[in-house]
């Protein structure tokens, strides 16, 4: 569903990553590890074709993927019903009903997003992936602000996801028992400072 | 291969597009540099000296005729500065040439300068023959737009961080700005017939201007288009150093 | 499409969307004028359409930055980016809201504040005529340059030296065509003209804006 | 030496002197930066140079 050969990519004009390759089918999880600033979410947002990869190439269909990143994208005066049924509008579907019950939110259906709390506002972005109709989600961070029930209502609903021929790729810290998930560990695959990085464009060795 | 002529013709291009790589737009700019500052040094010198001293007062204008030395090479130089923007940005968003973008931003502000020196020869030389230091006049008030877009792009290019963002938002300014900075003119000259005479060149330069106030203006117009080409070498060498020295300070901090 | 023009209104209009802040602003600055010019009928009567115009101008430029700085800062824009509708269409979406939230209610009101004004008579269908086909334009180019500055800090006040010179053409046909009309000579020209970048920037600037957006999205 | 401007004298002189200031300031600023952007990066490439050799 998702392939990547020999990616590489840069933040702020620095690479950050090279060399990257993996594929992701049906019915799997990808979960990014690294420390903080190796790239997950630049990686991400170039998946999501958000951005340019400075070198390698991205397969990926049309209208597969589904983004979230660390803001929810949730509008404060929009209730929850609002928010949900707009993003599911803009994919151009209408069901909302199985995403506010995956992530607990029926009894703040008519609520304000602003009246929220931090966690309900999260589960909130993470139930917007499920009206999408994306085979492939993406997390940046999803489980940030989550309590661990919340996070176990999170964990089934990738599971579920999966279990449906869907795939999903997160850049996450913590262990979201989803024992099936492969995990990928960025380090080796850090840009090398100098050496090589001059290499991409010869306009940038500069001089 | 050397017989094919497409790939000849490949390979003359690809020199073409050689001096668009910072190295080797480095070693030939500073080649030519001190020749073009010295040139435009000569012209300059010899063309204002020429046309302060030893020209004769119009019999209409008097001697404020001789403003025309600076008035109208920096107008021209003022389009002719924005349309060399023009074409860099266009050359950045089509091939990726850095030297390209940076040689926008490098002469941005030389094109400003040249704006406000046309303003204010144009204001100076307009209020012994207009009576008046500023008339809405259509030309005035393009140029008036002009630097403001100048002002605009300058800006632009300030406030963004990073150095390809900048480079991508200012070319799509630039374009955009052409449109408009030329609808503007047209505009501006439906709103107002204005006072300025006609273009002080043109093809039948007989008509306009006299082979005595001619001669030096041509000497000075190419002086201030060699000042325009040797500013914007130097100033493109130092932004070049300038992202350089940016690369190299990430790299620093990245290792 | 129509949700995204829905919610775009719904926001606008519910509370702490600053709909009517542009009303209220446009009242305010036409308001002052008589105050900082005298309240000689005459003159008044003569400068009303050009006042009119660059008040609504003005007001119109107030609004500008919210336009896509919300959905950039709360991720929306991300999310936009990489929905199946194109990011022309998106600009172009976010235009008309905000003509119908700042524009529409703009030219609407000016033939209030133009009787303040004393505009004549015969002015006020050309008032309303050529705010109605110059405030689109207005809205589409200030969608560009919202565009263009959408990711930085002191981004309002950048926004209003990009946006204003490019309001140069527009306003002169506008305002032009608004006095014409009120002096009661021939408003075909001016109109026309104005009419046409009008409806040029309209189907040009969305995918000069949209341009700009990817680039700052990256 | 000075030629006889005649009336215009003030408008004439105060014209060349405020572009040849302009002129003067640009190029006085342009090579001002090019001299403190190539100090700058000499400083920096020495300092890599000892520290990789």
């Amino acid at each position: 569903m998702l392939s990547v050969s020999n990616l590489a990519i840069a933040r702020g004009g620095v690479p950050v990553l090279e060399g990257l390759s993996f594929a992701l089918n049906a019915g799997e999880a990808l979960v990014l590890r690294g420390p903080n600033g190796i790239g997950k979410t630049t990686l991400l947002r170039t998946l999501a074709g958000l951005q340019p990869p400075l070198a390698g190439e991205v397969h990926v269909g049309e209208d597969v993927l589904a983004y979230a990143g660390h803001a929810d994208g949730v509008k404060p005066t929009l209730s929850v019903t609002e928010n949900l049924d707009f993003w599911a509008r803009i994919f151009g579907r209408s069901e909302i009903a199985p995403a506010i019950a995956a992530f607990d939110l029926e009894g703040l259906t008519s609520r304000a997003a602003q009246n929220l709390s931090a966690g309900q506002k999260r589960r909130l972005g993470l139930a917007r992936m499920m009206v999408t109709g994306r085979p492939v989600w993406m997390f940046d961070e999803p489980t940030v602000s989550l309590d661990a029930a919340s996070v176990a209502l999170f964990a089934s609903a990738v599971r579920t996801h999966l279990a449906g021929g869907g795939a999903a790729v997160m850049a996450t810290h913590i262990d979201l028992g989803l024992t099936e998930a492969r995990v990928l560990d960025l380090g080796p695959y850090r840009a090398a400072a100098g050496v090589g990085a001059a290499e991409f464009d010869s306009d940038e060795a500069f001089l | 291969m050397q017989d094919d002529p497409a790939a000849l013709k490949y390979s003359r291009m690809k020199s073409l597009w050689e001096y668009a790589n910072p190295k080797k737009f480095m070693q030939v700019s500073g080649a030519m540099l001190p020749w073009a500052a010295g040139l435009s040094a000569l012209c300059l010198v010899v063309g204002l000296i020429w046309g302060f001293f030893f020209t004769p007062d119009d019999y209409r204008q008097g001697s404020t005729v001789k403003i025309i030395y600076l008035h109208v090479p920096a107008a021209l130089m003022a389009i002719n500065a924005w349309l060399m923007m023009l074409v860099t940005s266009l050359i950045w968003l089509v091939r990726r040439h850095h030297v390209s973008a940076l040689a926008a931003r490098a002469a941005a502000p030389v094109g400003l300068v040249m704006t406000v020196i046309a303003l204010v020869t144009g204001a100076i030389w307009g209020q012994p023959m207009w009576g008046t230091w500023w008339a809405w006049d259509p030309r005035l008030t393009s140029f008036l737009i002009l630097a403001l877009f100048y002002l605009g792009y300058m800006a632009l290019w300030e406030a963004v961080e990073n150095a390809d963002t900048a480079a991508d938002l200012t070319s799509v300014l630039c374009l955009v700005g052409s449109v408009f900075a030329l609808l503007s003119r047209y505009a501006v000259l439906f709103w107002n017939q204005g006072l300025h005479q006609g273009a002080s060149l043109s093809l039948d330069k007989e008509e306009n201007v006299a082979d005595v106030f001619y001669h030096p203006l041509l000497v000075s117009i190419a002086g201030f288009v060699l000042l325009f080409f040797a500013l914007v070498l130097l100033r493109t060498r130092t932004e070049i150093r300038k992202r350089r020295l940016q690369a190299l300070m990430n790299r620093e901090r990245m290792g | 499409m129509i949700a995204l023009l829905r919610r775009d209104l719904a926001i606008a209009v519910r509370a702490g969307g600053g709909f009517g802040l542009g009303l209220a602003f446009f009242l305010v600055v036409v308001v002052l004028v008589p105050f900082g010019v005298g309240p000689d009928t005459a003159t008044l009567t003569r400068i009303a359409p050009g006042i009119l115009w660059i008040g609504a101008l003005l007001a119109c430029l107030l609004s500008l930055d919210r336009l896509f700085a919300l959905d950039f800062e709360d991720g929306s824009l991300d999310l936009l980016a990489t929905a199946p509708i194109p990011l022309e269409a998106v600009v172009g979406v976010k235009a008309v809201a905000h003509w119908l939230t700042t524009g529409l209610p703009l030219t609407l009101m000016a033939p209030v504040l133009g009787v303040m004004l004393n505009l004549p008579g015969q002015g006020f269908v050309w008032l309303v005529i050529s705010l109605a086909l110059g405030t689109p334009a207005l809205s589409v180019i200030g969608a560009f340059g919202a565009a263009l500055t959408v990711g930085l800090r002191r981004g309002g006040l950048l926004l209003s030296l990009l946006v204003l010179p490019l309001y140069v053409p527009t306003l002169i046909f506008g305002a032009e065509a608004a006095r014409r009309g009120a002096e009661g000579m021939a408003v075909n020209t001016p109109l026309a003209l104005m009419a046409g970048i009008s409806f040029a920037c309209c189907a040009l600037m969305p995918f000069a804006a949209a341009a700009a957006l990817r680039v700052n999205l990256r | 030496m000075i030629p006889d401007l005649g009336k215009y004298a003030a408008e004439v002189a105060s014209a060349y002197a405020v572009s040849l200031v302009m002129i003067a300031g640009l190029v006085w600023f342009s090579l001002r930066q090019s001299a403190k952007v190539r100090a700058e990066l000499r400083r920096i490439e020495a300092k890599r140079e000892q520290k990789n050799g």
